[in-house]
């Protein structure tokens, strides 16, 4: 079967979900992270397929503002990681359980 | 603004004589509240303050009795209250009932202020009684002088609460205290019933007014219908409540707590004539076309009036059983007013056939004259025998303390009915109703009229004869005069008053026109009514010489008791009534008023409020649990969330 | 004439120049607060003696756009007729005389009377207002005092949870009240919560007789939680017993007339189907008042829960007067929201003496304090009295008018009402009159001291009112009759519309409610 | 194009370079100063913002970015909760040790999203705000490195942030996809056909998803409390008040400016979120002993009543979420004044740690209660005329929705209850526990300023709230003009 | 007929959802470093899709910039961080399941929106083609106000990134 837009649209959502399923299933905030990164990717997928087949570049527009936030929440987030892991020596999330109820 | 229109009535209608009134009602409110405020430390002031605010409302009194005699007036009135239908005034009513209850009671009340004075000598509260006693003239005189009902009603609490005042004077003692709030709160449950009673013939006749009432009575005797005999009954329940009818009587003998002028001015000549003086001014309920409402079917046939005279008879004889097996002075004559009132009370009851109440009124009015006399006359043996109440203590009085003996001779012989005494006539006239309405109730007349002579004849034997049997009789001597003058001032009336032409004078209140009996007043009764007569002066006399026999010996100890058994251990307390109160009346509302503490307590403040705040409060701590701290499952959360939504959204 | 506005004002300004003054001026303080409630006192007693009785309509009338936006159109609207010129006076009065009772507050001075005096306002504005957007507004205003109060000030172990109790109760009340507002206000469709505009416009075009039976309930239960209708109640007692003195003067007399205010200004007469419908229900819970409330009464040791339950058993009877629909019966449930504010703030303020003197209100300690407190002694008789409805004083004329407006209508809640206040009420009163008053002097009590000149004021002015109005009620009648016949002028029969003049015939509202009432 | 509509922006842009670049000159001593200079700049700003030199109405750059009343409402809203912060922030300094001038220009930054959001017209305009707004939160949130709770704070911002950005960007793809575009008023103008798609709707939900999250709506509320208590006291203002508020503001211009149809449908869904927000911030807080725990909670509870205006989806639920949102932000920025001022004294966040306030600062004790009594909706303060809009614009809604009066009962159950924490706070300032310390606590003139300006707001919203409601009426007026299917010009 | 694209579809997508689940769960190791390699593999076949779709320019920065720059980053930190503890920890299986339960509805709604939404065949119709020119001209045309907002965000990730971990107060 040809692959159109149909194709990349599911790929894209199994691939959301995969980066979801690193969120909720790992405990170690760099793999959590990057399954935010993984996430992002399956958006940018899916705006570039529509992009490609509804002939509207916008979305690739949006794509590139989407990598460059990314870039940047990486930036923030590995920084406060690091933080984190010089004052408490973990990068686990059940260790980050002092706020709570 | 009232006020203001109040004052343009009147110069409208011009100021009347029968405004004097007025004054009489409010000049001991003055006193009572005068003394109070401005000189609540004042012995001497404040006596003659106040005795003097009642003598000269006596005088005006007197003057209104002369001028209005037996016709009626009206004082302007003012309006108290009126919204839509309801128009209650202030309005005073003169006529031959109110200008003699009048005299009574202002007369009554001079004498036992005046006795006070020496009575009441050493009190600290001196002044307090003094202001007191002219606020319960004044609540007296409102029943006495009010237009309608409902004036009556608010009257009727004041004298209550006055007499709630005057029964817990000393209030320090636990007894005084615990008399006072049951003869208010006895009183209160016959103003229930006389609150409901003026409502239910408000709401059909839409009037309070006294005379309008009479009148649309007239018109219409069946005017309330259905409601008429128990309109007739409630209204009675207050009767019941002041003049202390059986069941609601267990207040008037705790009532002796008070001080004695109290005893006699409220407890014995006024407030509890109130009730009869109720019925008799009310007297045209009572020969209404009776009727009751389906619910009471069963009533059918009789009417409220019958049941008013059961209940007199009733407390009559009961009352006087009672007195024949009690020690304490004060309590044999509260039975024995007791007793007297019952009679008064059925009097009316069997009047209503004839149309005609004067009877009773007729024996208020002697009665008044006569206990009061021999309350003060028991209080000057008290007061002589340093506050000894118990008559087996006493004994040999009459040489000690000749004026006393002599007055209350006097007094006994007039309540005992010996002619030529005014009890004799009075008491002959309620036997001849009796005689002509009911051979039955004639008969309970004649009965108490035995037991009456017999107990008061003990108590006079025991008291006044013989040897003192105790320190205070030994020590006890003449009171002061000014006790002993009021005495004798009180003599003179219980004694003769009963020679001015009085039946005739109230008879012609209740029928207009009618015949009076005339001709000579000493031996009228032996004239128009023989029977009742002789049977009275026999009953008298036999009920002397029983006591005679027991007592004249001067034993130490009652004789009957003895004889008595059982019975008389019953009637030492009382028939078991305030036990029954307190077994039963009492514990049913204690009852009812745990069950509402712990209904809010525990159900409605526990359960319910306690309950739901709790239930809320585990619902936010166990609610919080989701907030575990872990991201993992916050994010968990959040796709679940996601997803939740959107399987709301889109179903 | 604005001086509806001065008696809401009044208080204001002076709780803002307490702010001024610093907190340690103690004396200072405390007369502002006094001049202040005086000041307010004295505008309330000219305003009920300019009062013209005897007119329908609204006297002393001011009215200042507030919002309007839109369709929304609020204003502050304030004006006086027979239901509400009592009430303004009787605050004024308790105000004061609370005032006069918090001599003795030691602690945060300041913040005590700022708080007091917001209260009053609060109050004040509350009876004054027409719009009901400023009736609530001016109602919550005390709800907030009302809680520091009690924390700070109040007594008892449990004044804790009794402050809580109270301001959740009250506002959860409060805002199912305001819930039926604002359904009122969407339903009736006039773009505007002012009574006055709200009977024109209604007049014209009724509400739906379905709308009315869920509107009025919310309005109605909602506002009676405020005044403590059974089995809303259980705040109140608890509530004014942890409560300082002055707070439970102004809440148990003053602020819980608001909610029967409420009912009477806006539910009775702006919903006539739904007061046919419901007022039954709070008939029937209003026994709740009379009976078990006044049996609850009696078990109290402590007295100032007897006063506070014997105070709802009170309120059983302006509940009945409302219930009965009738012109003498809603005479007289206003009566007795004016007698009874009086003598609750007596009450309040009598417990509240005799407890600073004694360290205690357990009445099973006390005992014979007549003899050491003899102007005491006497004002609590007649206080007590007074509160079982002894002639004499404005209790009794409230009640009796209630018991003949409603005997009627409701005869059987007639006769639980008058068994309720005259006897269970008296045996209540009397118990403690017995316990505290008479009986042998206790030697604890012996360094007790009788109320000196100053201390007397606020029990002398609470009863000269009391005996006035019970001596000539007229005073008040003639005043609160044209608007209670306002009040149930939806319900009167056409012969009776006929026969009371404040609503003359060709009036379309009593032509319209024979039709609504056939529902 | 007309370039001078973003004047705000640019001036706010420069305003925060001005200050990381002042930071190299200014002594440490005297960044305080700076503070202050930045606050009167901000005042300047906002003067600016809400005079009549404010940009005209009008819409650039393609239609993405618009200014109307509704944007200028919240620009000045924006501006006056920054310069509030910045104030607070100047007397919270010691505990930002060096990076003060950071702080205020990050605070600036987060501005600066949130004016961009305000005019945000296109969803590529608003991922790009909002994403500008939550990375400079997770800085100001992790402001205090050397506490744990606030790195802590930062890294669940960081996280559950990104969960919820990656939601909202995938749902724009797929709006972007079935629409074609990703101008609201394209889409207003599609949203019959729209309507249909399954995808575009899912994509419109995921949009929500993300906005839920900056409102901290029920079921996207976790992270609020943790975030609340774990941030610098000024941070969490900022992110209470402003954040929350331009997620109302894109939430306004989504559901009610462009696609009210199908916000009408989706009825039930928002009912149940808001009744779940409120019931459940305001049971949680119950038992909550933590103040900015207990404000995280609230500001939970108080997304829910803001969304009843959703709820009704009238105009008149519009312009009560603005007034609501306004009173709101008073209060708010009152109470973390306050506890920030408190936090410089007493080393603890707990309720406790009020105990005495009555005696210590009455000031501080008076503003805080006023604040709390606000919240709870309690008249002559903003918060309660604010929440009879919210519920008047319900009930005139409520009419053949029965759910909605269900709605209404628990918003009340939900005030009721929030009564008793806040009351539980106002407690430990006046009697709650004893305090051994009963020293006074200093409050320097910026913090009383911003304290007083937050009081004069709260009352004068309560007592006249007429000038408001009318801006706020006329906000929302432009609003539903815009959504009229008329406006939209080529968006390519 | 399958060409040789739809083949290379297939493949690619096979790999990046290959390397995307062995990303977040890999099986074999828990070690963060493993997963930053996989994801830079996922990105790779990611960007290999976006050449299928003719994405040429953002296939470039997919891979220069997000293998290239942003995922050494990530490599850089972990490794400096040096977590070596992390391996010892096993997975949560509830999480786990709870994450894979997660993942399988969110999947499968959105599966089942596209499927219901879009048609399997995309019709005729003018594809876009990735010109860069086109893309730049957008980029700094049209949406010249987003890109300039995205400036001031690097700023603040520079600034934010600086001062987080920045070890001592000055």
């Amino acid at each position: 079967m040809t692959p159109g837009l149909h194709h990349y649209l599911i790929v894209s959502a199994l691939l959301f979900s995969l980066g979801l399923l690193g969120v909720v299933a790992r405990r170690n905030l760099f793999v959590i992270f990057m399954g935010l990164e993984l996430m992002l990717n399956a958006a940018n997928l899916a705006l570039v397929a529509f992009s490609r087949y509804h002939n509207n570049l916008n979305g690739q527009v949006m794509v590139f503002f989407i990598i460059t936030v990314a870039a940047a929440e990486v930036a923030v987030g590995l920084a406060l990681l690091v933080a984190l892991y010089r004052k408490r020596q973990t990068a686990h999330v059940e260790d980050l359980t002092s706020l709570k109820l | 603004m009232e006020h203001a229109a109040v004052a343009q009535h009147a110069v409208e209608s011009g100021s009347k004589i029968q405004d004097l009134a007025w004054a009489i009602l409010v000049l001991p409110l003055v006193m009572a509240f005068g003394t109070a405020v401005l000189i609540p430390k004042n012995r001497t002031l404040s006596a003659v303050f106040n005795i003097s605010g009642v003598v000269v409302a006596f005088l005006l009194s007197f003057t209104l009795f002369c001028l209005f005699g037996g016709q009626s007036a009206d004082a302007t009135p003012f309006h108290w209250l009126s919204v839509a239908g309801l128009d209650a005034q202030i309005g005073l009513h003169l006529d031959a009932l109110s200008t003699l209850m009048l005299l009574v009671v202002t007369g009554v009340a001079s004498l036992v202020m005046i006795y006070s004075t020496g009575y009441m000598h050493e009190d600290r509260s001196y002044t307090r009684f003094f202001s007191t006693l002219s606020l319960f003239v004044f609540s007296m005189l409102g029943i006495v002088l009010a237009n309608n009902l409902l004036m009556l009603f608010v009257f009727w609490e004041l004298v209550g609460v006055s007499s709630y005042l005057l029964i817990g004077f000393w209030y320090e003692k636990p007894s005084a205290g615990d008399a006072s709030k049951k003869a208010f709160l006895t009183n209160r449950i016959g103003d229930f019933g006389f609150m409901l009673g003026i409502l239910a013939i408000w709401s059909v006749a839409g009037t309070l007014d006294i005379a309008a009432l009479k009148a649309q009575f007239i018109a219409n005797p069946a005017l309330l219908g259905p409601w008429a005999g128990l309109a007739g009954l409630l209204i009675f329940m207050g009767a019941m409540g002041k003049s202390a009818q059986f069941p609601l009587h267990v207040w008037l003998p705790d009532a002796m707590e008070g001080p004695t002028p109290v005893s006699a001015l409220i407890h014995a000549a006024t407030m509890v004539a109130a009730g009869v003086y109720m019925l008799c001014r009310l007297f045209f309920l009572y020969t209404a076309t009776p009727g009751w409402p389906a619910a009471l079917g069963f009533l059918d046939g009789l009417s409220a009036a019958t049941i008013i005279t059961c209940i007199g008879g009733f407390t009559a004889l009961f009352a006087a059983v009672i007195a024949v097996q009690q020690d304490d002075i004060k309590r044999i004559l509260a039975y024995s007013t007791l007793s007297q009132l019952g009679l008064m009370v059925m009097a009316v009851g069997l009047g209503a056939k004839t149309g005609d109440a004067s009877a009773s009124m007729y024996h208020l009015v002697t009665h008044a004259g006569f206990k009061a006399m021999l309350f003060l006359g028991a209080g000057s043996v008290i007061h002589a025998c340093h506050h000894e109440q118990d008559i087996w203590k006493m004994g040999g009085l009459r040489t000690k303390m000749p004026k006393t003996f002599w007055t209350f001779a006097l007094g006994t012989a007039a309540l005992a009915g010996l002619p030529p005494f005014s009890g004799f006539y009075s008491k002959d006239e309620i036997l001849a109703v009796a005689l002509e309405a009911n051979p039955i109730f004639f008969g309970v007349g004649v009965l108490v009229t035995v037991l009456t002579t017999f107990y008061m004849s003990r108590l006079v034997l025991v008291a006044f004869f013989g040897k003192p049997r105790g320190e205070g009789a030994d020590h006890a001597h003449e009171s002061p005069a000014s006790m002993t003058v009021p005495l004798l001032v009180l003599a003179v009336p219980s004694a003769f008053i009963a020679w001015l032409p009085l039946g005739e004078f109230l008879s012609g209140h209740f029928k207009p026109g009618h015949a009076a009996h005339g001709g000579d007043i000493l031996f009228g009764p032996f004239n128009h009514n023989p029977i009742a007569a002789f049977f009275g002066l026999g009953a008298a006399l036999f009920g002397f010489s029983l006591a005679y026999s027991l007592y004249g010996k001067s034993p130490t100890q009652d004789p009957l008791s003895p004889k008595l058994g059982l019975l008389s251990q019953a009637m030492r307390n009382r028939f078991y009534i305030d036990e029954i109160y307190d077994g039963i009346v009492v514990p049913i509302h204690n009852l009812l008023s745990q069950v509402a503490d712990a209904i809010d307590r525990w159900l409605i403040a526990g359960l319910a409020v306690r309950g739901l705040s709790g239930v809320v409060e585990i619902a936010g701590r166990a609610l919080r649990l989701v907030q575990t701290g872990s991201i993992q499952t916050y994010a968990f959360l959040f796709t679940a969330g996601v997803l939740l939504i959107v399987l709301l959204a889109l179903k | 004439m604005d001086s509806l506005n001065s008696v809401i004002l009044t208080p204001v300004f002076t709780a803002v120049l307490l702010l001024l003054i610093p907190g340690n001026f103690r004396v200072v303080l405390r007369l502002v607060a006094i001049l202040g409630s005086a000041a307010t006192a004295w505008t309330a007693v000219s305003l009920f003696s300019r009062f013209e009785a005897g007119q329908a309509g609204l006297q002393f009338e001011s009215l200042v756009p507030w919002v309007t936006v839109g369709p929304l159109n609020l204003a502050y609207h304030v004006g006086a007729d027979g239901l509400n010129i009592g009430l303004i006076l009787v605050t004024g009065l308790v105000g004061l005389a609370a005032v006069l009772v918090s001599w003795n507050i030691e602690r945060h001075v300041k913040l005590f009377y700022v708080l007091l005096l917001l209260m009053i306002a609060g109050a004040m504005g509350a009876f004054a207002s027409l719009d009901l957007i400023f009736f609530y507004f001016f109602n919550e205003l005390a709800l907030v005092p009302t809680f520091i109060m009690i924390g700070v000030w109040g007594r008892g172990e449990d004044r804790n949870w009794a402050a809580f109790k109270i301001t959740l109760y009250l506002t959860l009340g409060a805002l199912t009240a305001l819930v039926g507002l604002i359904a009122f206000y969407v339903a009736a469709g006039a773009n505007s919560l002012d009574v006055t505009v709200l009977k024109a416009h209604l007049a014209t075009h009724p509400l739906s007789a379905s709308a009315q039976t869920w509107i009025f309930p919310l309005v109605v239960f909602g506002f009676a939680t405020l005044v403590g209708l059974f089995p809303f109640h259980s705040w109140a007692p608890v509530g004014y017993a942890a409560a300082p003195t002055a707070t439970a003067m102004m809440h148990a007399g003053i602020l819980k007339k608001a909610g029967l205010y409420a009912i009477l200004r806006v539910a009775v007469p702006l919903m006539p189907d739904g007061a046919h419908r419901w007022l039954p229900v709070v008939a029937v819970l209003a026994v709740g008042n009379l009976l078990h409330c006044a049996w609850v009464a009696l078990r109290q040791k402590d007295l100032n829960l007897l006063i506070g339950n014997s105070s709802l058993a009170h309120m059983g009877f302006a509940f009945l007067g409302i219930a009965s629909l009738t012109v003498i019966g809603v005479t007289g449930t206003v009566l007795v929201m004016v007698a009874h504010a009086l003598l609750a703030g007596l009450s309040f303020a009598l417990s509240g003496y005799l407890e600073s003197q004694t360290g205690t209100l357990d009445m099973t300690r006390m005992g014979g304090l007549m003899r050491r407190m003899p102007f005491y002694g006497t004002a609590m008789v007649m206080g007590f009295m007074a509160s079982c409805g002894l002639p004499g004083f404005a209790n009794f004329a409230g009640e009796a008018t209630v018991l003949f407006g409603s005997w009627k209508a409701l005869p059987w809640l007639v006769i639980i009402a008058a068994w309720s206040g005259l006897i269970i009420g008296a045996v209540a009163m009397l118990r403690a009159l017995r316990a505290v008053l008479q009986g042998p002097e206790k030697p604890e009590f012996s360094r007790v001291l009788d109320a000196g000149w100053w201390r007397r004021l606020p029990f002398v002015v609470l009863l000269s009112a009391l005996v006035l109005f019970g001596v000539a009620p007229g005073i008040l009648t003639s005043r609160i009759e044209p608007a209670a016949k306002g009040v149930v002028a939806a319900h009167l029969t056409p012969s009776q519309a006929a026969e009371s003049p404040a609503v003359p015939a060709g009036n379309p509202a009593s032509h319209a409610a024979p039709a609504h009432s056939a529902h | 194009m007309n370039y001078s509509l973003i004047t705000l922006e640019i001036l706010a842009v420069l305003l925060g370079l001005t200050v990381l670049v002042a930071d190299l000159w200014v002594a440490p001593a005297t960044r305080k100063a700076l503070g202050l200079g930045l606050a009167a700049a901000l005042g300047c700003l906002l003067a600016f913002a809400v005079g009549s030199l404010a940009p005209q109405s009008g819409s650039a750059f393609t239609g993405m970015f618009v200014v109307d009343d509704l944007a200028r409402y919240f620009k000045g809203f924006f501006l006056f909760a920054a310069l509030a912060v910045v104030l607070m922030t100047v007397d919270f300094a010691p505990k930002f040790g060096a990076g003060l001038s950071e702080f205020f220009a990050l605070t600036l930054f987060a501005l600066v999203g949130m004016l961009f959001a305000a005019s945000a017209s296109d969803l590529v305009l608003f991922f790009v705000s909002l994403e500008l707004i939550t990375v400079t939160f997770i800085v100001l949130n992790s402001f205090q490195r050397t506490r744990s709770v606030s790195l802590e704070a930062g890294v669940k911002y960081l996280i559950l942030g990104g969960v919820s950005s990656a939601f909202m960007v995938f749902g724009i793809a797929l709006i972007f996809g079935t629409a074609n575009a990703t101008n609201l008023a394209v889409i207003a103008a599609k949203q019959k056909e729209l309507g249909q798609s399954a995808l575009f709707l899912v994509g419109l939900l995921l949009v929500l998803v993300g906005l839920g999250f900056k409102i901290a709506a029920v079921p996207f509320q976790m992270w609020a409390p943790d975030v609340y208590q774990g941030s610098p006291a000024p941070a969490t203002a900022f992110l209470a008040v402003g954040s929350k508020a331009a997620g109302f503001v894109l939430l306004i211009r989504l559901l009610v400016g462009a696609v009210p149809q199908i916000a009408a449908e989706w009825h039930r869904l928002f009912v149940v979120m808001s009744g779940a927000t409120i019931l459940y911030g305001s049971l949680c807080a119950i038992p909550q002993r933590n103040l900015k725990r207990l404000m995280g909670y609230s500001s939970v509870a108080n997304a829910g009543y803001l969304l009843l205006g959703i709820v009704a989806g009238s105009a008149a639920g519009s312009t009560a979420i603005l007034y609501y949102l306004a009173g709101y932000a008073f209060t708010v920025l009152a109470a973390f004044t306050v506890i920030s001022a408190i936090a410089n004294h007493v080393e603890s966040d707990d309720i406790s740690a009020l105990s005495g306030l009555g005696q210590r600062s009455p000031l501080l004790a008076a503003v805080l209660t006023m604040a709390l009594v606000s919240l709870a909706g309690i008249p002559p303060l903003a918060g309660f005329f604010g929440k009879v809009l919210l519920f008047k614009s319900v009930l005139e809604a409520a009419p053949g929705h029965p759910e909605l009066y269900a709605l209404i009962a628990v918003a009340v159950v939900g005030v009721v209850i929030s009564l008793y924490y806040y009351f539980g706070v106002i407690r430990a300032i006046y009697w709650g526990g004893q305090s051994a310390n009963l020293s006074t606590i200093p409050v320097a003139l910026p913090t009383r300023v911003v304290l007083l300006a937050c009081v004069a707001g709260m009352l004068v919203l309560g007592i006249f709230p007429q000038g408001l409601m009318k801006i706020a009426d006329h906000a929302v007026a432009g609003l539903s003009h815009k959504a009229a299917p008329s406006a939209p010009k080529a968006a390519h | 007929m399958p060409q040789f694209t739809d083949l290379l579809f297939y493949a690619l997508a096979g790999l990046t959802l290959l390397f995307g689940f062995l990303t977040v769960l890999n099986p074999l190791s828990r070690n963060p470093v493993t997963s930053a390699m996989f994801l830079v593999l996922t990105i790779m076949s990611m960007a290999g899709l976006f050449v299928l779709l003719h994405a040429f320019f953002l296939a470039a920065v997919q891979v220069l910039v997000y293998a290239g720059a942003v995922m050494v980053v990530f490599l850089f930190v972990i490794m400096l961080l040096d977590l070596k503890e992390d391996e010892r920890r096993h997975f949560n299986k509830i999480a786990v399941g709870l994450g894979g339960l997660s993942a399988l509805a969110i999947a499968g709604t959105l599966v089942a929106s596209i499927v219901k939404t879009v048609p399997v065949a995309t019709g005729a119709g003018r594809l876009a083609e990735g010109e860069t020119k086109a893309l730049g001209r957008l980029l700094f045309e049209s949406h010249l106000l987003p890109f300039e907002i995205l400036s001031v965000l690097l700023l603040v990730a520079t600034v934010g990134a600086i001062l987080i971990t920045k070890k001592d107060l000055r």
